[in-house]
């Protein structure tokens, strides 16, 4: 049960998917908080707050892992890295849309998300999957949630239907696009540290478009936006994030 | 100011004298027990009040969720206006007990009909703010919530106790912020007074107008809703907050503000034309906070006529 | 076998014909739609007992909670438990569209009138059993809702794709559990194996009779509860795991297991005396695991009472 | 915001209040998580299956850090130390008693945790405080969740207020017991790296006191029990609760 010694390369599978995590995270939690206040419901207020900081707590986990392994601050890397340094995927950019699109996206990626989880729950790399499991349980009362706000909204009004077939849509390239494997990562794949995201990606399209089929939803027939590729949104959102760590470059606290 | 209470038709002197020594002795009003239609009514008024207070509070501070400088502090930040829907969602239940809607609450709040706390309608021009506001105003409520705690009406009471405890949480946040800030850079100093010069006054002034000008208190007293003048409240928070302002290293700004020979803090004459003019929306972000409430609930009709929709497609039928 | 439906007093062949139409048109039948009093009864029978399958389901693998060897499986089993748990909540749900009370059902599987699957009534004896459990119990009952989740009733469709979507965890759990013991040691391997030599026979069992002994099957395949026949699911159920459980190095307990000319797998004779002991109690642990039930449920009774009282206390009143 | 070089005896306090904390975790978990299956409402297996399962995370928390610390393995501390090495309060190693002695412990335990997660969320050493801050959204969902059980019990029959007494009887003691000082925490706590517990006592005593004195209920006038101090039903649990791993003494892995 002890951590294997890591080559170099290992170590660098894993600390660019942990980057990838650790960045989808921060920004999936940064749009998602910022229904609090504004939801349709005063329960969906507290319910999206609670899954922003879920998010926001895997995303310090990833932080926490990577800081074991090359020293790295938390903070600093969410609050002073530049655009072009962020190795999210463009989907958890997107701004929020309505409520159907916030949804689907939220369910897109708890799904994507609790399956990594549960690969990740018995990598050979203990550390990781303490964190995976951890992680899991949150990731899936997420993904109970949102899949049965989808099927609300599916089988709801025609209206709902209509805005969550929309939703469908715009976002499904971008899911698809959290599959695109990462150069680099396979010498951790190799040794069981991390898992194999082609192998994810069908159980993935099972889970997802069995719960899309029975909602009588279909998925665009469309090639994925792989990471690293982002939208004007980027920009604007780095600039709110950042804004008032930025303004005191000196402080030493917060 | 102890005036007799309004009797309403169909009640009788007896069943209030056998109603007020009920709360004399200590006892807690339940919902299913007898009770005067106006003191139904006042606090209908005062809990909605209430929870109103706490949906609206969450927009001032939720603005910052998105800039919060640090993943802890943005973490403690969203959980804290979370709190704020669960209080407000606390109080909603206590006034359905008494007969209220959630749904008629939401209308009167969103037409403009029911009032909520003022101290919402300032707008957060800064991130000391958030700090602020913890450490100033959940200060202040939680003097006058640790004071309701002690009312006649069970549900309330309980509800006060519950959110008391979660508001001690928040108010050591604030402080601990507005502290490290004091001590931290120059940047972060001039954020903190500057936070502290905009809060100070209407800090004093949600806890409400002087005695003298207070209408609802005699009865309220006499009912035991209300079980310490607003200048006593104020007076516990001057006496508490003063002194840890003053040791953070901030001025408080008010040149008059001393302490009395039995070593009470003793504040400035208070501008209340501006209090009532905020209160009345001639100032402040009353408007804004309104039009952003609507427009949540606008652009939350279509999920819940969907929610409904879904529910009424498995919902058991007879 | 497609025998006509049995029609009720009260209604008509014509409201059949339309209600069966339907059906074939692949339409799900929702809550407030009309449908035979006999397709009513049929699925609040297998919806209930499916429900009650899920809290019985939480005591073999609950044992083992206090016994889990490590931090991660101990996480992992408590949060398995919490599903079935969780899954009884949607299906008694799901029958309660259907007019049926909770309180009713649980009265009915206490007072043992109403079934459970009698997996549930074998022992687990060793930790390896938690995960052949989730291996085999949870893959065969996976084969069978994901059938279900096709039916033609809405909510209970509905139920079974979210209850499936969970079940997935649990079976990837258990095997790789059960193949971790197969490649550890010694102890581990031979634990694994006496796990499967227990459990192989149970779960070919749980998926039901052969179809020529399965007396309700007719109606509800016509009724589109039942899509596929026990037959046909136990087989999608051994070419599944078979392979599998080889690979894993173990050794399965039927000396006549072979695959046919299409590959197929194709199990020895069935021994349905012990079905059947074991469905009627006079085998296995249905006494001990009603007699837990009901403890639970009598020793629950003063706390559900103080629950009452309290939300009387707290409850509006007209 | 990076970490202090920590002194020795910096380094030992940590690992003192380390260990007791994730003992104390571990075995409530372990109690509460026996509730499942057995709770008097389906809806209250969910709920306690829920705080096991956080107060396991937590203790998983604690040993992770302690191995950044010392090295150590969190199974093997939890499943091969002898009961003499457990640094636990005993208020954690007592039976589950009736419905009152479970959420009564619990509150109390919770308030305690709660108010020891705040105070360390400001630690000077930042791992702890993330971890701190991250573990005390969840135990305050607890608190609530206990007080109102604790509100329900004492309101609601007779025999409910008389069950809850008794167990406030029982367990107050014990309760004290976890703010009796650690002997070798003192560096940690001037070095702003650990909670001062004297300082926390008072503010439990006023958050729990109030609310008892709400619900009528009077705390006995009895000393506290100190940690260290055990009762004869440690060695059954960890009989129970390291029985399959002490049985594989070889075993590699579960």
């Amino acid at each position: 049960m002890s951590d294997p010694a890591l080559s170099v390369a290992q170590r660098n599978a894993l600390l660019l998917r942990l980057a990838t995590l650790a960045d989808d995270e921060l920004l999936l939690a940064h749009r998602v908080g910022a229904w609090t206040g504004h939801a349709p419901i005063l329960e969906e207020d507290i319910a999206l707050a609670n899954i922003a900081q879920d998010e926001l707590g895997h995303a310090t986990g990833w932080l926490e892992l990577r800081r074991t392994l090359d020293g790295s601050d938390p903070d600093q890397l969410a609050f002073s890295r530049d655009a072009s340094a962020f190795r999210h995927s463009a989907i958890t950019e997107l701004p929020n849309g309505d409520w159907a699109f916030t949804m689907l996206r939220q369910y897109l990626f708890d799904a994507w998300e609790a399956l990594w989880l549960d690969a990740a729950s018995r990598s050979h790399y203990t550390p990781l999957a303490q964190t995976a499991a951890l992680a899991l349980r949150e990731e899936r009362f997420h993904l109970e949630h949102t899949a049965l706000w989808t099927e609300r909204l599916a089988l709801g009004t025609p209206e709902s239907a209509r805005r969550l077939s929309n939703a469908l849509e715009e976002l499904w390239p971008y899911a698809l696009g959290l599959f695109e494997p990462l150069p680099g990562e396979q010498p951790g794949i190799d040794a069981d540290l991390l898992p194999d995201v082609t192998v994810l990606k069908e159980r993935w399209l099972m889970l997802v478009g069995g719960h899309l089929q029975r909602l009588q939803l279909t998925p665009p027939d469309t090639a994925p936006i792989p990471r690293g590729q982002h939208t004007p949104h980027l920009g604007p959102l780095l600039a709110e994030f950042q804004r008032v760590a930025r303004e005191h470059p000196d402080a030493a606290g917060w | 100011m102890t005036e007799a209470a309004r009797i309403h038709p169909g009640e009788t002197p007896e069943q209030h004298a056998a109603f007020e020594a009920r709360i004399q002795r200590g006892e807690k009003i339940e919902p299913g027990d007898w009770m005067p239609a106006e003191y139904r009514r006042q606090l209908i008024r005062m809990i909605s009040q209430h929870a109103h207070s706490e949906v609206v509070g969450m927009l001032p501070e939720g603005e910052w969720i998105t800039r919060a400088p640090s993943l802890r502090r943005k973490l403690i930040l969203m959980a804290k206006v979370q709190d704020e829907a669960g209080h407000g969602q606390y109080l909603y239940h206590a006034a359905e007990t008494l007969g209220a809607t959630r749904e008629a609450m939401l209308d009167a709040l969103l037409s403009g009909q029911a009032k909520y706390s003022s101290i919402f309608n300032y707008p957060t021009r800064s991130w000391a703010d958030v700090g602020m506001i913890g450490w100033l105003v959940d200060g202040a409520a939680i003097k006058n919530q640790t004071m309701l705690a002690g009312c006649s009406y069970g549900p309330y009471s309980r509800a006060m106790v519950r959110i008391c405890s979660e508001e001690t949480f928040h108010h050591k946040q604030g402080k601990e912020m507005i502290v490290t800030y004091a001590r931290g850079t120059a940047g972060q100093r001039q954020m903190a007074q500057d936070a502290l010069n905009r809060w100070w006054w209407p800090a004093l002034m949600m806890l409400g107008p002087h005695d003298a000008d207070s209408p609802n208190s005699g009865v309220l007293t006499r009912w035991g809703i209300k079980l310490k003048s607003n200048d006593e409240v104020r007076q516990q928070f001057l006496d508490e907050h003063v002194p840890e302002l003053l040791e953070a290293g901030l001025s408080i700004p008010d040149p008059l503000l001393h302490q009395d020979e039995q070593g009470h803090w003793r504040h400035g004459p208070i501008d209340w034309s501006e209090f009532w003019a905020v209160v009345k929306g001639e100032r402040g972000l009353n408007r804004e906070r309104l039009a952003t409430r609507q427009q949540a609930h606008q652009d939350g009709a279509w999920v819940r006529e969907a929610m409904s929709a879904y529910a009424a497609r498995t919902a058991p039928t007879a």
